[in-house]
C-alpha cells in the first residue's frame, strides 16, 4: 500500500519525530511504499545538519537522511515553515539574501502542495505531531 | 471499495479538524494555509471546527496587540476558495459560552454526535 | 506575599488549571495567560472551578491575551482581575515567587 | 473498516482521550502511543473510560511506549490488545483513514 | 525579609517541580540535567514529582526499546549529588496505579494538601 | 528589582516567547534590570539569524537582538539543547566540526549553569513554555 507521513515536531523535544521514524521503518519492512515524509511546523527543524546530539543518544538527523538515502523515501520540508524557523538550503538563501544554509542531505524545501499532493495520492495519510 | 475509487485519481474528500486555539500555537495559522493550497487541487474540503478549535472563529480579535498576524479574516475568504463546508459542533461552542452570533462566518452547526458521521464520509483527515 | 502561579493552557485542553488549584492556598495568586486567557469569561464549564479558587486564591487575566483572542468586551467572571503586562510584572515583583505551571 | 483514531496524550494531563472517545462509535478503533500508553495499565484513574469505549470501539495500545516507561511487565487492561510497530502499520492498512487527535 | 536574604547572596532554596512523563518530550531529561548542574552551585536543592512526574521514577523503564537515552539511572545517582530532599505527592501515585515499591528510589511520599508548604519553603521554583 | 526570565519553546510555535518578549519590554519600562534571558530547550531555536517571516509578520529573532543591543538584556543559549536542535556559533562550529553557523547576533551560547546563576542571583525568576 502506497503510505504518506506527516511530522509536525522539531527533534528531540517531542516523541513525533522517533515515533514517525519507527512507523515509517516498520512499514517499509512490511513491504509497503512510503512515498513521502511531509515536515511541517517544528517538523522542519528534523532538517538541519548542524546537530551534534550527545554520544550515546540516536541521532535524529542522520537516521532520517539514511532513510531517504537507503529507501528513496522522499524527504519534504515545508517552505513557509521553514522561513519561519530558519531552515535554509541554497536556493532560500540565495532568495532571501541568507549568508548560509543549514538542510541536511536527503531532505528538498518545497512547498504545502507537497502535503496535499502525498494526501491525495497516497492510500493512507499518518501524522505525528504533539 | 474505497480503495479502488481513490487509485483511480478520483476527487479526494478531505476534512481538516481544528481543536486549538487561534493564537497560542502557530498551528490554527498554519492549518488554514494548508486549507488554502488544498483548495487548489480541486479536492473535496470541509472544515470542522471542535473543542478550543471553535476560537479561532470567534468575531472581533485583535491579534494585533500581541503583534500577531490578524488571519481571522482570512476565514471569510474560504468561500472565494470553494470552502464551503465548515462545520462547528454544538457542544463545543456551549461549553464555552459561545453561539454562532459570535463568530466571524456562517456555520453549519452539528451535534456531537454527528462528528463520526461527517468523520466516516472524508477520505483524508488532518488535524493539527 | 505567596506564589505567583501562572496558567498557560485551556482548561478545556489540558488538566493544569485544575491541577495547579488543588494545590495552592491562603496567600497565593493566580494569572491566566495565554490560552489560559479565555476560561476568565463569564458563562464557560470552567466558571464554577475558579470561583471555588477564588475564595482563597486571588485570580488575575492577561488583559492583552483576552483582546488577542477577541473578549476585549466580553464580561469577565467578578472574582477576576484583567491586568495588562505592566501589571504582569507588578505581581512577579510583589509576590515571593513565581510557578510557572508548563 | 472505519477510522483507526491515535492518540498520544497521557488522559490524566491533557483531556484529548475523553475528546476522541465521545466522537467515535462502532466500528473505529483507538491507538494509544507515546504518553497515552500509559493509561492501557490496569488500576489507574481512567480505567472506567476506556472500558467504557471498549463497549463499542476497539482499543490498541504501542507496546514499545509501555516498554519504554517500565510497563513491559504490567498488566493491561483486559479490553486492550498490545501491539509492535508491525502491528501499528498493519492497523493503519485496515483501516480506512487514520485520525490523529493532536 | 525574604529578599534581603537572598540578595546577600546566601543559599537559595531551589525546588524541581516535575509534571511530565519521562519519553513523550525532553522536559524530563533536560530538567534533570539542570539539577545535577545546579548541585555544583552549592544551593539548597529539593524535587518533587507530582501528575504524570511521577512516572519519570518508575523502576524497569526501557527507553532503549525506542532507541532513548535511558537516563532512569540517574535517578539513583542524585543521593551524590547531594540532592536528598525527593518529594512524591501520594494522590498522583494512586491516581495511577502506582506505589513506592514502583520507585527506583526512596522517596518522601507528601500529601497533595503538603504540596503548598513545600513551594513556600523555596525560594525558586523550576518547572519544564 | 533583578528579574531573569527563562524561555522554553522556539518562536512562532508557541506563543511563549512572545509573552517573554512582551513581559521584559515591560519590566524594563518598569524600571527593573533584566539581567538575563535563558533560552532552554526548543527556547535556543530564538537565535537563529536564517529565519526569514512573512513580512507581514513580527521577526521574532530581530525583536530579541534588538533588546540586546539597546537595552543591554544578556541572551544566553544552552549549549547543550544547541547541540541537539543544531544551533551553532564560531565555537562550537570549531568544536564539533560543522561546515556553518545560524547563530544571531546578540545571542550567545552558555552552559547550563548561567540559568542556575540567573535564578541564584535575580530577585524573581519567570519561566515561559508550552
Amino acid at each position: 500500500m502506497k503510505l504518506a507521513v506527516l511530522v509536525n515536531e522539531g527533534p528531540y523535544q517531542h516523541q513525533a519525530s522517533d515515533s514517525a521514524f519507527q512507523f515509517v521503518t516498520a512499514a517499509l519492512a512490511a513491504g509497503h511504499d512510503v512515498m513521502r515524509v511531509f515536515f511541517y511546523h517544528d517538523g522542519v527543524n528534523n532538517g538541519t545538519r548542524l546537530t551534534t546530539p550527545p554520544q550515546d543518544d540516536r541521532h535524529i538527523q542522520k537516521r532520517w537522511t539514511s532513510l531517504a538515502t537507503d529507501n528513496k523515501v522522499d524527504l519534504v520540508l515545508c517552505v513557509a515553515a521553514c522561513q519561519r524557523r530558519g531552515l535554509v538550503d541554497d536556493g532560500e538563501a540565495k532568495r532571501n539574501a541568507k549568508d548560509a544554509t543549514n538542510i541536511a542531505e536527503g531532505f528538498r524545501i518545497s512547498g504545502l502542495g507537497q502535503l496535499v499532493e502525498a494526501a491525495v495520492e497516497a492510500d493512507r495519510l499518518v501524522t505525528f505531531g504533539d | 471499495m474505497e480503495d479502488d475509487e481513490n487509485q483511480g485519481g478520483e476527487i479526494k474528500k478531505f476534512l481538516y479538524v481544528n481543536r486549538r486555539q487561534p493564537h497560542g500555537t502557530v498551528y490554527a495559522l498554519e492549518s488554514l494555509e494548508t486549507v488554502l493550497i488544498g483548495a487548489a487541487f480541486d479536492q473535496d474540503v470541509s472544515m470542522l471546527f471542535i473543542d478550543d478549535g471553535v476560537y479561532q472563529l470567534k468575531k472581533e480579535q485583535s491579534p494585533d496587540v500581541m503583534e500577531f498576524k490578524n488571519f481571522s479574516k482570512t476565514y471569510k475568504a474560504l468561500e472565494m476558495y470553494d470552502v464551503e463546508k465548515v462545520f462547528v459542533e454544538r457542544e463545543s461552542l456551549e461549553e464555552r459560552g459561545l453561539g454562532v452570533d459570535d463568530l466571524l462566518i456562517d456555520v453549519e452547526v452539528i451535534a456531537s454526535a454527528d462528528v463520526k458521521a461527517l468523520v466516516d464520509q472524508n477520505d483524508v483527515i488532518l488535524s493539527f | 506575599m505567596g506564589t505567583l502561579n501562572i496558567v498557560n493552557k485551556s482548561p478545556f485542553e489540558k488538566r493544569t488549571l485544575d491541577q495547579c488549584l488543588k494545590r495552592i492556598g491562603e496567600g497565593d495568586s493566580v494569572l491566566l495567560i495565554e490560552d489560559a486567557s479565555v476560561s476568565a469569561v463569564l458563562g464557560t464549564a470552567s466558571a464554577e472551578l475558579l470561583l471555588n479558587a477564588s475564595k482563597q486564591s486571588k485570580l488575575y487575566v492577561l488583559g492583552p491575551d483576552l483582546q488577542a483572542r477577541g473578549f476585549a468586551d466580553a464580561t469577565l467572571l467578578d472574582s477576576i482581575e484583567s491586568v495588562d503586562y505592566e501589571g504582569f510584572v507588578n505581581l512577579v515583583v510583589t509576590h515571593d515567587r513565581v510557578h510557572s505551571w508548563l
